[in-house]
C-alpha cells in the first residue's frame, strides 16, 4: 500500500462511466486485479471518506508505463467532483489495496461476470489471465447500452462474450443472472470470476455452488478507512470449522472473496434491488 | 525536522500529544510506514473484551454532515487472542500502545485488565466506559457518576500501568463523572468518543446502518467536544486528560489543547489519513512555533476566557 | 402548487409538518413575505421568561463544520412586553405560534404560561426545560427526569393550551425523561436542541463566543437528532412529537418523520433561508408522491428496521 | 428586504480586494448607502452561513441600471469561492439588509473615515452626500498601497483627500485614528462617518464624543441569519434613560449605529488588533 499524490493524466466519458488515468508508478507496478484505490475528497467539503475504486488498468511497461486507470459512474458529490477533475491537476491517491483474485492453477476456462462498473476490474482480469494462457469468457451487462462498460473492450478480452442489457439496447434483454446457466454450460466454464451488485453476486454464487464450480466474487461494501483500520467493511463469511461466521474486512481480507463462503443472507451490501415501496408501521 | 514536542502525562512520557483513539489504529499489520510512527505519540487499541465478538452487521459506516456514523459493535478476538496475537504486533508498530479495556459488567472490566496490565510493551490502560451496563440494565456504566467511578475504581486498582477512564462528551453530570472516576484512582481521563447517533436512508426507508443505533465521530462533533473538555479540565485541574473529537489539524489540537487536554486523540482523520496524526504533530509545532510556546504544556488551559479582548 | 400537508397533532391541526423552531423565526416583523407562511405549520416563539434578559455578550455565533454555533442567552422582553408587542405581530405573519416558555425555577415556567395560554392566537406552548435549575442549582431541569416531568406538569396543568415538552436530544435517560413528562401530562413533546458545545480560536487564544459556553445545531447534530426522536418515539408510542436537529431538505425531514417523528422543526437551515421552510415542505411532499405514501402521518415510524433487505 | 437569483455580470480585482457586479434590479433601486446583503454559500460545504457584505456600489439609472456592486478581501473559504465566480452564473442574494446611513439635515461638513473594506460603504455614501449638495472630506486608510481601497475613486468623491498606510507605501505612514484629529480640525469636520475595524470605530466614537461631533458607524458583527431572526448579531447599546444597555441587532437594528451610543467596552466585535501573544494558565 502507498500513497501518492498523482498527476491526473486525463478524464474521460465512457458511456455513462467517466475514466481516469492517473501518473503514480508505485501504485501502477503493484496493483493486481481485484484491488483497489482509494481516493481523497477535497478539503472544506461536507462529506470526508475517501472513495474506493477498482483498479481497472495498470501499465508497468511501455508509453504508458506508471500509469494506472479507473472507472466510475458518478452517483453523489464525490463521483461529481472526480468528473470535473481538469487534467494536470492531482489527486490523493492509496493504493493497491485490498487482496486480487488468485489465478486458478490449473482450470483452463474462465467465465467473467460482471454487471455495471464491476466490468472495469474484470477487464484488468482478463487481460493477466490471457497473459497467464487461460482461456477468458465474458458475460457483462448494465441497465442500457451507455451502462455496458467498454463492450468493445470485453470484445477483444474474451473468446466467447454474452452482453445483456437490462432495456434491450445491446445484446439480450435481461440480467446476467439470467443467461449464466445456459452460457456457463455451453462455453464448458471451469472457474467463475464475478464483479457487480449484491444480486450478481449473490445469484452467481448461488448458481457456482450448486454445479460446484469455483468462483471469486469481488464486492463493494461501505468502507470507513479502506486500509484496514476500522472494521467499517464487515463482510460475513463462514468459519471453516463450520461454527458460524466472522466478519472479514473487505478492505484487507477481501474484496476478493471466495463465493462459497459468504453469509449471503447475512450480509447487507451497498447496493440491491431497486427500493422497495415505503408503508407505515 | 519537526520539532520534538514530548508530554508528560502525569509519569506517562510520550514523544508527541497526539495519539491515536480507539478503534481507529487497526491491528499492527495495515498501514505500516503511512502512520509515520516517529511523529504519533501512543496509539488506542480497539476496546477488548473477555471473549471474542463478531460486531454489528453491516453496512458499519455512513457518512454524515462533516461527519462519520460508525457501529462496529465492538467486533475483537477477545482479550486471550488479543494479547497472543494483536498485541505483540501493535507494540512492534514502533508506537507507544495504550490498550482499551470494556466489558458489560465490572468483572468483565477486571477480567481484561488482570491480562493486558502485564502484558509487554503496554504503557497504560483506558477504561471504555460508554457501554451498556448489562449488570444494572443501564443504557451506559456513565449513566450515573458513580457507576461509572466504581468500574473505573475497580480496572485502576487491579491494573499496575496507569489508567485513564473513557468518558463520553454528553452528560449532564460529566464534571461529577470525572471527580469521582479520579476519586476512585484513576490516573487520568480521556474525553471523547462518538456520541449517539444514527441515520435513515429515506430513498430505501431503512437505517444507514446495519445495527440501526451508531455513534457519531469527526469534524461534525469537534465543538461539542471543545466543551466537554474544558468542562472536565475546570472540574479535575491537574488530572492528565486526554481530549478529542474531530481534530484534522494542528490548530484544531491547539484548541483542544487550550481548552485544557495534555494530549489530543485523533481517530476519524486517521481513517482518512493514515499519515494525519503525525501531520497534526506537526501542526501543533508550527502553531507553538508562531505562537512562541515552547511546549504543548504551556498551551494547557491558557484559553483567555477573562473579559474584553 | 404544492400539495397540502395536513397533519393532527392530536387534535392540534397543522397545514404543514414543518415547524420554525425556537429562537429561529423572529419578532414577526422581519422576513415577512420570505418566510412564505403558506407552506409553514406552526413556528415556535423565541424563549420566554418571566422578566426582560439581555442575553449574552457577543460574538453570539461561529461556524463550525456543518454547524452553527450559538449562545443568545434567551434574550427576550419579558413575558408581559412580549404578550403585549412581540406576539400579536408573531400572530399576524399568518402562521400559527406556538409560543415557547422557559425559566430558571418551575414557578418562572408556571408564571410565565399563566401569562401567555389566554393570548389570543396562540395555538400551543412548548417549555423549554434543558435550562440551568436555579432552584436546584443543577446544570438543566432535564439532568432528572423527574425534575423535567414536574415542571412540564406543572405548566401542563397551568395551560389550557397543549403544551410540548422540548427535551434536548443527548440525555443517558432520554427515553425516561419522555415518558415521565407524558405521564406529568403533557400534550406532546419535541425533541430538539442544539447540544452542549463550545468554540476557540486558536489564533488568538479566546473562545469563540463571548459566553464561552454554547449550543451545536444545524446538519452536523442530525444523526444525533434522529438517533433522539426514534429512542422517543419507541417510549412514548401514540404520544405527538416534534422533532428537529439540522434539517435542510425534505429528505431529511423524511427521515425524521420515517424514525418516528409527528412534525419536524427548522432552525439553522431558516437562519441560511427564510424561505427553507416552505421549501422543505414541498420537498416532503415531493418525497410523498414519489413513493406513493398520501400523507405524512403514513410515513410515521415507518422506518424498516427488521433483518435483511 | 428581497431575495435574488442574481447574475455576476463580472468580478474584478482591485487592489488587495476583489469587486462583483450583480443584476438584481430589486435589491439595485431599494440599496442606499450604509445597509449590506448577504450572498448564500454553495451546498454540500462544512461551511453554511450567508456571508454579508457592504452595498458598495448600487446603479439605478443609466446604463448599469439595476446592478449593484460589493467588495471584499480573500478571508477564508466563502470569500476565496466568491472570488472565483465566473460571469454569467449567478448567486443567491438577500438585500439590502439593515438600516442605512442618516443623511445630515443642517450639517455641511462630512468627514468619512474608513479603513480596510469598510471604505467601500463610504464611497457609496459620498456619492449620496455629494448629490445632496454636502462637502465631502475622506480620510481612509489600509496596511498597504493594495489594501487602500480605490483612492483614485476617493480623490474623486472628496473635496478633502487624506490617506494613510501602516507601512507608509501611500499617504502618510500611519492609522487612520492617528490622523483623524489634525485632519477634522483643519477641514472644519462637523459630522463623521466611519466603516472599518473594531478600534478604528471605537477610536472615531472617543474622538467626536470630546469634540460633540455627530458620528454614525457602520459595524460588522458575525451574524447567523442577517435578516434578524436569530438575534446573533447583538451590539450592546445604552439605553436612552440611562439605566444599563440592551443587545441591538447589527443586522436590522444596524449595522449603522450612533457612534455616542454604542458601550464599546462590551462589544467584542469581529476584528481588533493582531492576536496577543499566549501564555499558560
Ligand atoms: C472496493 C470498492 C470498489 C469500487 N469500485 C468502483 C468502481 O470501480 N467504479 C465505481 O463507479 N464505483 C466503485 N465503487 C463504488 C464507489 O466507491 C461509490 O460509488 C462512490 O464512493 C460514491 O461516492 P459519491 O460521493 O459519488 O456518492 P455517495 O453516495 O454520496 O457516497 C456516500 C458514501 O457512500 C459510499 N458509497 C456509496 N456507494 C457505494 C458503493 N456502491 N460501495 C461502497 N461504498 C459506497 C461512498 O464511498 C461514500 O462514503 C467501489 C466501491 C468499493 C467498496
Ligand atoms: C454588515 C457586514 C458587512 C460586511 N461587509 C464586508 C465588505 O464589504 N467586504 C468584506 O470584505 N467583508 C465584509 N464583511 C466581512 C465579511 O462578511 C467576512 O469577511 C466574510 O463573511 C468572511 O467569510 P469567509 O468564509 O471568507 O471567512 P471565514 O473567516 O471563514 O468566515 C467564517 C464566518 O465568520 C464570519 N465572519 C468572518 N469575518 C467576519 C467579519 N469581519 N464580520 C462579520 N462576520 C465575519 C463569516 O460570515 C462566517 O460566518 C462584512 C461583515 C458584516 C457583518
Ligand atoms: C470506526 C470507529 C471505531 C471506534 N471504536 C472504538 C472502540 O472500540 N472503543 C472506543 O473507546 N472508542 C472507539 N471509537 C471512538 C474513537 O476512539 C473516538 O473517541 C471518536 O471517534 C471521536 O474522535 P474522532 O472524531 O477523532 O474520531 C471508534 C471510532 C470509530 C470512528
Ligand atoms: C440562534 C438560535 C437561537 C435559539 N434559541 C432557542 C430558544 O430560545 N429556545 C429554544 O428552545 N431553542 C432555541 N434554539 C434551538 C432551536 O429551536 C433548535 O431546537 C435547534 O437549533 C436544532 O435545530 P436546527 O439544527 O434545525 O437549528 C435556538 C437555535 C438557534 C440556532
Ligand atoms: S474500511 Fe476500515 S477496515 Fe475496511
Ligand atoms: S444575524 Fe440573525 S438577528 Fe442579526
Amino acid at each position: 500500500m502507498k500513497r501518492a499524490r498523482a498527476e491526473v493524466l486525463s478524464v474521460r466519458r465512457l458511456g455513462a462511466y467517466h475514466a481516469i488515468t492517473l501518473v503514480a508508478p508505485e501504485i501502477a507496478e503493484r496493483a493486481r486485479p481485484g484491488q483497489f484505490i482509494s481516493v481523497a475528497v477535497p478539503p472544506g467539503r461536507a462529506y470526508l471518506l475517501r472513495r474506493p475504486f477498482w483498479v481497472h488498468a495498470a501499465s508497468r511497461r511501455g508509453g504508458w508505463a506508471g500509469t494506472f486507470e479507473f472507472a466510475f459512474d458518478v452517483r453523489g458529490p464525490g463521483t461529481a467532483w472526480l468528473a470535473r477533475r481538469p487534467s494536470h491537476t492531482s489527486l490523493d491517491v492509496i493504493g493497491p489495496l485490498g487482496r486480487a483474485f488468485a489465478y486458478p492453477r490449473r482450470l483452463r476456462t474462465c467465465l467473467l461476470v460482471g454487471e455495471g462498473h464491476g466490468a472495469a476490474a474484470l477487464q484488468f482480469l482478463a487481460e493477466e489471465l490471457r497473459a497467464r494462457g487461460r482461456r477468458v469468457d465474458m458475460l457483462i451487462g448494465g441497465a442500457t447500452l451507455e451502462e455496458v462498460f467498454k463492450p468493445i473492450e470485453a470484445k477483444r478480452l474474451s473468446t466467447n462474450l454474452a452482453i445483456v442489457t437490462r432495456d434491450g439496447s445491446l445484446g439480450d434483454r435481461g440480467r446476467v443472472i439470467d443467461v449464466l446457466e445456459e452460457r456457463a454450460a455451453r462455453w464448458g466454464t471451469e472457474v467463475v470470476y464475478a464483479a457487480g451488485p449484491r444480486d450478481v453476486l449473490r445469484g452467481v454464487a448461488r448458481f457456482c455452488r450448486e454445479r460446484r464450480i469455483p468462483a471469486q466474487v469481488a464486492l463493494e461494501e461501505r468502507m470507513g478507512c479502506g486500509t484496514g483500520l476500522c472494521f467499517g467493511c464487515a463482510v460475513p463469511v463462514a468459519r471453516t470449522d463450520g461454527t458460524g461466521f466472522d466478519h472479514l474486512r473487505a478492505c484487507v481480507e477481501g474484496p476478493v472473496f471466495n463465493a462459497a463462503r459468504i453469509v449471503w443472507d447475512r450480509w447487507g451490501g451497498t447496493e440491491d434491488a431497486p427500493a422497495a415501496p415505503l408503508s407505515a408501521g | 525536522m519537526p520539532r520534538p514536542l514530548p508530554v508528560d502525562l502525569g509519569g506517562l512520557a510520550l514523544r508527541s500529544p497526539i495519539v491515536v483513539a480507539s478503534g481507529c489504529a487497526g491491528t499492527g499489520k495495515e498501514v505500516g510506514p503511512l502512520l509515520e510512527p516517529a511523529g504519533v505519540g501512543a496509539l488506542v487499541s480497539r476496546s477488548i473484551t473477555l471473549a471474542p465478538r463478531i460486531g454489528s452487521a453491516g453496512p458499519r459506516v455512513a457518512e454524515t454532515p462533516s461527519g462519520l456514523l460508525w457501529s462496529v459493535g465492538l467486533q475483537n478476538p477477545g482479550v486471550a487472542a488479543f494479547v497472543e496475537e494483536e498485541l505483540p504486533r501493535l507494540v512492534r508498530t514502533g508506537v507507544p500502545v495504550i490498550v482499551s479495556v470494556t466489558g458489560g459488567s465490572l468483572e468483565e472490566f477486571v477480567a481484561v485488565t488482570s491480562r493486558v496490565h502485564v502484558a509487554p510493551g503496554v504503557v497504560a490502560i483506558e477504561a471504555h466506559l460508554d457501554r451498556p451496563d448489562e449488570e444494572l440494565d443501564r443504557p451506559s456504566f456513565c449513566a450515573r457518576p458513580e457507576r461509572a467511578a466504581e468500574v473505573a475504581g475497580a480496572v485502576a486498582r487491579m491494573s499496575r500501568l496507569p489508567v485513564f477512564a473513557k468518558l463520553p462528551c454528553l452528560l449532564p453530570d460529566l464534571g461529577d463523572a470525572a471527580r469521582s472516576c479520579v476519586r476512585a484512582g484513576v490516573h487520568g481521563l480521556t474525553v471523547a468518543g462518538g456520541l449517539p447517533a444514527m441515520g435513515v436512508d429515506a430513498e430505501r426507508g431503512r437505517p444507514a446502518l446495519g445495527s440501526v443505533a451508531g455513534w457519531l465521530s469527526g469534524p461534525a462533533i469537534r465543538p461539542v467536544a471543545l466543551r466537554a473538555v474544558f468542562d472536565v479540565a475546570r472540574a479535575v485541574p491537574g488530572v492528565p486528560l486526554m481530549g478529542g473529537g474531530g481534530v484534522t489539524t494542528g490548530p484544531e489540537a491547539a484548541e483542544l489543547l487550550l481548552a485544557g487536554a495534555w494530549a489530543v486523540q485523533v481517530g476519524t482523520a486517521t481513517l482518512v489519513d493514515p499519515g494525519a496524526p503525525a501531520r497534526i504533530a506537526e501542526g501543533v509545532a508550527a502553531y507553538l512555533g508562531a505562537h512562541g510556546v515552547s511546549s504543548p504544556a504551556d498551551l494547557r488551559g491558557g484559553l483567555r476566557t477573562g473579559d474584553g479582548p
